[in-house]
Order: structure tokens, then C-alpha cells, then sequence
């Protein structure tokens, strides 16, 4: 059989999706989040429920939404609520089980900076700021990464912890006192990052080709390989085609 | 009852005062494009300009001169990018603003409405924001003295709602995605609604769960069709992707984004010119088509 | 997605035990009878009742034995006098208490379904309650440094929720009088659902903003018809006020309201045949007419 | 013209419905308070507002309801809410111009029982409770009782505070902070009480026919007579027409 090809933004959806399990609560934006969610419905979570923090819960949508409040979440979905209830009903209560985070900065400990770069009183460029992400990253059971692997992405420190990971790592998580676990992984264009036992993010799978000197020269600290460090399975066909001819036929995400 | 009917450019005149708290509602979704427009029309400034989502509106109201600072939870072009009028001016240290996440903005406007002096919240573990802005405090659970974060009421001076109908009294009916319609309106002094489109009391009276504006708080009901272009109105029209995307371009310049202003809104003396003149083929593209809601019973008793 | 349709009788069999906090919801309107009696005919013991009213159906349900404890704010037989069954045994000592207002019973719903350790009230002045029941606190506002009132949390260990329709997802739509529905929904560990009309998953995405409690949060979906009799489900038959009547005379007697509960409990085997009990008169007097809500266009995206 | 008969609720329903205003937004109860804003709504403040604590705002009932959470209420009004809902955004936000309460016993400042008589721990009689009074009479801006005139609901002191009035009066009632300003007035069968400077109800008017003697061995505190003391206008025969063919054709409390 033929080598498939496929692009680095298909090689992350995949991947995440795979992270994803049946029946999870997932809260969740638009773009790469939002066609993983889409492709582990259509493979091996077809009871996945997808909350949008617009208040949208059980979306159908018939066209890929270019912002999560677009009405073609609303119409055939299956409930709709008040951002407030969203936040406390769902968020807050404990009611969701996965969270998507993005940012311009993931640092070491998987905190997230998506306000600023530089100071905060005087900005050298000023991010689009938390949204909802100070909260899923606190209360979800899980979080979810997905991001390209470049060095500017990976500090070693975020110049602003938007939403927390591990904070500086060991259980100051756990210490603060917040329901969600954490992030669980880092989706790259070169691998997955899973937090060690002491929260640092450290390379825990390849995607085919990928060696570990690329994944090291992309990262702001030290990466360290995991014992036992995996090889993605490449997509599949059915994946590719899910993604391309069902999901997002007119290539906006991938 | 008397009607609460008028114009939007009345209601403005009458409502929005220079140097007033704005709250402009609606989560991507019924954003009253309109009402900025006239505000901007009017040369109204020094506003603290409130929304959880400035969007392209604050965008081009911080950049026709009307706000003295901006208060927000994430300040983007959603799905597309940046704001980059509000982004410029706040990096050039020109516009003052005071920063929150979704839940704790809209935890302050819970507050207002409610009448409460805080609205408490999970702690979220991340304390850069919270340091940052001095509205933040924290208060001991009593049960477990474990600390909550506690953000105070907002209050605006004057909310501006839009809404899918409403009667001549303003009890409004709102679908679709609500964002903070509902508790901006409960905050706010003053509520200016625009509406989509006016209905008998009889259509309001025939499902009373779906209002969830009652008429007691506001204080001024405008016609105002297409009011939220290029945001939407679930049901009458739809999302402008294409704006929002062309915006990220118009807006990469003060000059391109006063030549805009000057085309379309100091240059049109209301929404009705501004729809004529997106002409009929943005009219087609942006038809929402039909899906009706199954009905239910509320008896006859 | 799995359905989570089930007998009531296996859903009170299987998510609920001796001692359970339990919270049948529905102020006045849409109170889960045929659950309570279910409760009853099981044999349960030990039950905290939870309500805002315990109305006729707590009585019942304290009548039979079933209760160790009610938490309540407001004991009446609404319109018509007292609860006579839990008065007499409060009045002797014989079944314990936990007593608020409705708006800090309330509240304490609105922190258990959101997640919070407490919810804040602005102070009334009137102490004697907070004095007798520990749960209520104060905090001092960190912004003025006045007192608030605050409550803990209320987590039944399960709710019995009921609403006029739902998918067998236990996705659900309720109108008129919505109570705390949604608060004990989401509050509680676990939800049993009755549900007066099962409809398909079609019908509840018609009109999305309709659906208070989504599926994600019940356990089980039971579907019973009348369920709420002698209280009323909006559109689908009316308020036995005979019976609110009526119940004033029979609990007056322990005997009589032991002779009720043979003849209307223990002595039937479900919902299905009580309502035939009731009769045809019964069922004409109770019927609901017909008041249409007019349609909402969701738009065809 | 001859003397028009009525009943003692008769003249209870028809002076408390004068003390409404054009444009008030009332909390009303069943019964009494129910009929006294529909009276008033027919007459002079045809723009009066009813809400009820069951979340129903604007009602029109085709009949008279025996509960606040009958099914007539919600079939035609303009708004229904959650129980939460309305006591924050309706009550505790101050949207509330007008509450009705009611208890077994009504003190001297107009503080009142609806919740035991005798040990709280260890209840002579168990009243029903609060329900929502104990908010109401904080919050909204006035407040009426409409009872009839009995010593033994007429106490020095109420046996628990439910609800409150003027507390020990003087400025005790300010001092706490509740946004309201309290009862207004008390309409009884035998005229009206208001409370004077330091929150004592004392007579301020009575019904046609009444001594002041009849009022003061009906109450259990020495009873003062306002200055200037007024003689309540009897019910109207337009009054009486509408409450007795329009509004409670069955005479169910009137």
C-alpha cells in the first residue's frame, strides 16, 4: 500500500481526535478543535456531546463555522443557553470533561499566556486575552493542545500565565485548589507532549519521521524524551477522507 | 400602557450622555451595529465602552473617537484575528482598559442585575489578571475557608439590546445564542431595545416562557430591521463572514477605517440607507431561510 | 447515543436509597406525584425531603413513613391552610426540620447547580431564621465591607425532575412555571426525568433555546403521563384544586390519610392506573384546551 | 341616594386598591392582595404590574386562582421566569414598587410572624413559614398588610420576626441596610394604620362607622390616634360592581 499524504494541520486533527473518548463533554472552539471533535464523532466517539461557550450544546452545524457564535450551531442543536449558565451549570459544576486551550506562549508547565507579550501595563503586543479559557483550563476534568511546534510558542516561562497548566510545576496545581486535572497533552506538528509526574511537559510521541533533535530544536527548555516514547499511527484513510471530503471540503482548517 | 416606541436617533440623544458606561450586548450573535453607528453619528465621547467581545463595533467606535477606555474579555475579530484599532491604540498606551475573563465579566454583570454588591467565583488558579486589576478581591467560604475570587457589580448607565420582537412596551423575545442580553438589560439604567421586528402583545402573550426582556425595564423600544449587520439575527439574516474577514483588511489603516466611517455611517443618515445600500445581492447571501420552532400548548384555562 | 428510557419503578428502585437527600421539584406546577408515590409503595426510609413547598406531595410521603427529615421554605397547602401531616409531626417532635425562606432555599440550589461553595444574598433584616438554622452565614463585602448573607450549597442525592417532553436522551423542554426545575437538575448527583410526552430528538431541536435540562445531566427517563396530578403540567391537563380541597379534610386523620394512601398508593400499581381510577370526570374536568405559542424561525443555516 | 351595603373584605379590597398607583410593579399574593390590584387596575392605575413569586409577570387569568402557581396565570401573560430569577433581577435588583404580606400576627412596628407561635425549637402552632416575605418586605419599595382587626394578631411583639417592619423602630429598620422602605400602610376591617416618625402603627384613618375606641381594643399595644385621623371613603358603587360581577363573581373571598 501507497504511503498516504497528508499535512501537518490533518496530522493534528487526527491525532487529537484520537485523544477524545466516547461519550466525553467537550467544550470546544472553532477550527482544529472543532474538526477533531467532528472526526471522533464520525470514528470511535459517536457519543461525544460538544459544548460551545456561546451557550450551544449539541450542535449539528451544516457549514464550518468561521466564529463560535455562528447561527448554524443554533439551528438544529440541542440546547441553548446563557453564557452565565454555560459558565456555572457546566463549567463550574463539573459538568465537562475535556477543554481545547490555545495561546501564543505554552510554556514548560503547560500555562498558557494569550494576553500579552511583554509587560501588561505596557504592552509590546497585546493578545486577544483569556475569553473563556482562565476556566476551562481551571475546571475541565482534561485539557487538550493543539498548536505548531516552534521555539516562540515553548518558552521556558510565559511572559503572562492567562490560564494555567501545572504552574511552576510539582502540585502547585493541586495546591490552588481547582477541579480540572491539567492538561493531558500537547498535540504538534512533530509529536505529543504529556505532562511527567512533576508536570513538565515532555515528549511522549513522534509522528512518523519526526526525530527527537527536531522536536528539542522547536522547544524553549530542555525537552526530555519519555521512557518508552511512541510513534504516532499515521492517519488513516478514512480519517483523510472524513476530514477532507465531509469535515472541511473547502480546505479553510486543513 | 403607553408605547415606548421611538426613534433610535431620539433614543440615543435622549440616553447616551458623554463619558457614560455603554453596554453594547450580544455574544457574536445581535450585536447593535446600528445603535454604534448612530452613537458615532452623534459624536458622543469619552463612553467606557463595555462588552465581554468588543468586535468589530467597539473597533470602530474607539476609532471614531468616542471611548475614554474599553472594558472586555477578549478582545478579537472572532475566528479571523485581532481588533486593530482598540489593539493599536492600547499598545500606544491611547485608550484605557480594564480586563477580565468571559465568566468573571459576565459574573459582574450577573451581579448588577441581580442587585448583588459581588458575585463569587471558583478560584481558577491563575492569578496574573487578578493582579492586574484591582476589581478583583477575594472573600473566605465561611464552610471551608477556602478563598473565592469575587468580582463587584457592573453597572452601565445605559445598555443597548437588540432583539428578534418585541411589543410597542418592550417585552422582548430573544432565540438563538443569548450571550448577556438578558442580564445587561437587568443591569443597566437605562435599556435602549432595538428590535427587529414589532409584534402584537398577542404574539409576546402566546408564549411568555421566551421573554425574557419584560417591558418594566426598558426604557426605550426602536424599530430597527437589520440592526445587527454584520453580526446576525438568528432567524432574519445571517453572520457576514465576508465583512468580518474585509474588516481585517479595512481596519489595517486609520485611513482606510475613517474612509469607511465616512462611506458608511457618517455618510447615511440611518440602517435603512445602510441596508439599501449593501444592495441586493449581499441582501441574497445573507437570507436566513426557514426553520420553524414546534409549537407548544399552554392551555386555554 | 444510548436512550436512558426506563420504568419509574425500576428508576426509584435503582437511584434511590434510605436516607437519600431527595429533591422532587416543581413549584406548584409539574410536581412529580406518581415518583413520590412510587417512593412510597417501595417502602423507602430515612428520606430527607427537600422542597421549597413540600405541598400535598411530602405530606404523603411523611404520612407514610418515608421521612426522616423535611427542608423546606414555605409549608402550606397553597391557597387552602396547612400541611396537617408534617405540622402534627413537627408539633410533637417527631420529624426534623431544616427551614430557609424561599429565595435562601432557593439560592442554595443556585450554588449546588453552579458549582459554588456559597451564594450571597443581600441582608433582610429579619435574623430570627438565621439565628435558629447554622447554614446561614455572613461574609463581609471585600468592597464596602458590609454584611451579606450567604448559604452552602444544596447537592441532593438525587432530583426527580418533571417536564412536559423530552427526547429519550433525556434532553428536556419545559413552559410556564418553571420553579427551580433547571437548579435541582443540575444541582443533584443523580436526575430521574418523568416526562409527560416522549418526542422525537427532532421535535427538541426544533426550538433549542426551549430545552432547560439537557440529557447530559439525567440518569434515567421515565415516561409518565399525569405523573403530576393533583398539581398540573402546563398544556397537558389542568390543577385538581378539588383535590388541594379535598386533602385539607382527609389529613386531618391519620386514619383517613392512611385509608387514601391504600386506596390511592399501595393499592395501585403504577401511574397508568390511577389516572383510569380517577374516571372520566375526573379527566374531562382536568382537560387543557388548547393555547398555541405562534412559531419562531431558528433559520436554515 | 341610599347607603351601598358591603362586607368588611369588601371595604379591605377596595381601600387597599386605592393605595396603588399608576405604573406600579406589584408582588401579589392570591386572595385578597389579588383582587385589590385587579380593583385598581380597573380603575385608577390601569398601567399597574403584576408579578408573583411563582415567576409570572404580566398575567391576565380568565378565572381567579386558588394557588400564586395556577395554570391560568401563565396561559397569556407577558413573562414567566425561574423562581431565582425573579426574586434577583425582579426583587433583590429593586424593579419591585409593591409587596403584599400577610402572617398570624402583626406587631407594633409592623414586624411580622408567618412562621410559629410559641419556642421556635418547640412549636405551639407551626406556621407555614416565609416563603418569599421575609425578601419582600426587605425589598421592595413599600410594602401593605391587609388583615383583619384582632387583638390576637395585633401583638406588642411578634412571637418570631418572619418578615420585617420597623424592628424596635426609630431608625433600627434604616440601620440594616435593606433597600426597601417597609410597611406603609395596614388596612384592616376597622381603617388604616401607617406607622408615624418611629415606625409605631398607629391609626391614621377609619372606616365610616368606626370608633377609635372599636380600633384600640382591637389592638395589643396602646393604639395611638393620628392627628388629623381621616374617615375612609366608602366603596363605591362602581367599585363593588366590578369586584363582586367582574372580579369575584363566586364570592370566594370577598
Amino acid at each position: 500500500m501507497a504511503e498516504l499524504e497528508y499535512n501537518p494541520k490533518e496530522l493534528m486533527v487526527v491525532n487529537a481526535a484520537r485523544l477524545l473518548r466516547d461519550y466525553d463533554v467537550v467544550f470546544v472552539g472553532v477550527g482544529i478543535p472543532n474538526l477533531a471533535c467532528n472526526l471522533a464523532r464520525r470514528t470511535h466517539a459517536q457519543n461525544l456531546q460538544m459544548i460551545y461557550e456561546a451557550g450551544v450544546i449539541g450542535a449539528q452545524p451544516s457549514r464550518l463555522p468561521l466564529s463560535i457564535g455562528d447561527p448554524s450551531l443554533v439551528t438544529g442543536s440541542t440546547s441553548v443557553c446563557s453564557m452565565y449558565d454555560v459558565f456555572t451549570l457546566y463549567l463550574q459544576r463539573g459538568n465537562v470533561d475535556v477543554g481545547f486551550l490555545g495561546g501564543a506562549q505554552i510554556d514548560q508547565f503547560g500555562n498558557i499566556n494569550a494576553t500579552v507579550i511583554g509587560d501588561y501595563q505596557n504592552p509590546k503586543v497585546r493578545l486577544p486575552g483569556s475569553g473563556g479559557s482562565m476556566e476551562i483550563a481551571a475546571w475541565a476534568n482534561r485539557c487538550y493542545i493543539i498548536t505548531p511546534h516552534q521555539k516562540r510558542r515553548f518558552p521556558a516561562r510565559v511572559d503572562f500565565q492567562t490560564s494555567i497548566g501545572f504552574l511552576e510545576g510539582g502540585d502547585a496545581r493541586k495546591r490552588t485548589g481547582v477541579r480540572g486535572g491539567g492538561p493531558e497533552a500537547v498535540v504538534t506538528n512533530l509529536g505529543v507532549m504529556r505532562p511527567d509526574e512533576n508536570g513538565e511537559l515532555i515528549l511522549t510521541a513522534m509522528h512518523p519521521g519526526v526525530t527527537f533533535e527536531q522536536a528539542a530544536e522547536n522547544t524553549g527548555w530542555p525537552l526530555k524524551l519519555a521512557a518508552g516514547c511512541a510513534i504516532t499511527e499515521p492517519p488513516t484513510a478514512e480519517e483523510l477522507r472524513i476530514l477532507r471530503e465531509d469535515l472541511d471540503p473547502q480546505r479553510i482548517y486543513i | 400602557m403607553n408605547s415606548k416606541l421611538t426613534s433610535l436617533s431620539d433614543a440615543i440623544h435622549q440616553y447616551v450622555h458623554d463619558g457614560d458606561l455603554v453596554y453594547a450586548s450580544g455574544f457574536t450573535h445581535l450585536i447593535p451595529f446600528a445603535a454604534g453607528h448612530e452613537i458615532i453619528r452623534q459624536g458622543l465621547r469619552d463612553l467606557v465602552l463595555a462588552r465581554a467581545t468588543p468586535d468589530l463595533l467597539y473597533d470602530q467606535m474607539v476609532a471614531a473617537g468616542c471611548a475614554r477606555k474599553v472594558i472586555f474579555s477578549y478582545m478579537g475579530n472572532p475566528g479571523v484575528g485581532s481588533l486593530r484599532r482598540i489593539r493599536e491604540a492600547l499598545e500606544a498606551g491611547e485608550l484605557e482598559w480594564e480586563e477580565y475573563s468571559h465568566f468573571s465579566m459576565i459574573s459582574r454583570l450577573q451581579a448588577g442585575a441581580s442587585g448583588l454588591p459581588f458575585m463569587p467565583m471558583k478560584q481558577t488558579g491563575a492569578t496574573d489578571l487578578e493582579s492586574q486589576n484591582p476589581n478583583f478581591r477575594r472573600v473566605a467560604d465561611p464552610y471551608t475557608g477556602e478563598e473565592v475570587v469575587v468580582v463587584p457589580p457592573l453597572i452601565p448607565d445605559v445598555a443597548i439590546v437588540h432583539v428578534q420582537r418585541a411589543d410597542v412596551n418592550g417585552n422582548a423575545q430573544v432565540w438563538g445564542i443569548l450571550g448577556e442580553q438578558r442580564l445587561a438589560a437587568f443591569a443597566a439604567r437605562k435599556v435602549i431595545l432595538t428590535v427587529e421586528e414589532i409584534v402584537d402583545e398577542a404574539v409576546i402573550r402566546s408564549d411568555p416562557n421566551r421573554t425574557l426582556i419584560p417591558g418594566l425595564v426598558v426604557d426605550a423600544v426602536c424599530h430597527v430591521p437589520y440592526c445587527a449587520h454584520p453580526s446576525y439575527t438568528q432567524g432574519y439574516h445571517d453572520r457576514d463572514n465576508d465583512f468580518y474577514l474585509a474588516w481585517d483588511e479595512i481596519s489595517k489603516t486609520e485611513e482606510s477605517v475613517q474612509a469607511y466611517l465616512e462611506e458608511w455611517v457618517y455618510g447615511l443618515p440611518d440602517r435603512a440607507a445602510y441596508w439599501e445600500k449593501l444592495g441586493p445581492e449581499v441582501h441574497k447571501r445573507l437570507q436566513a431561510g426557514q426553520r420553524l420552532s414546534e409549537p407548544v400548548n399552554y392551555g386555554d384555562y
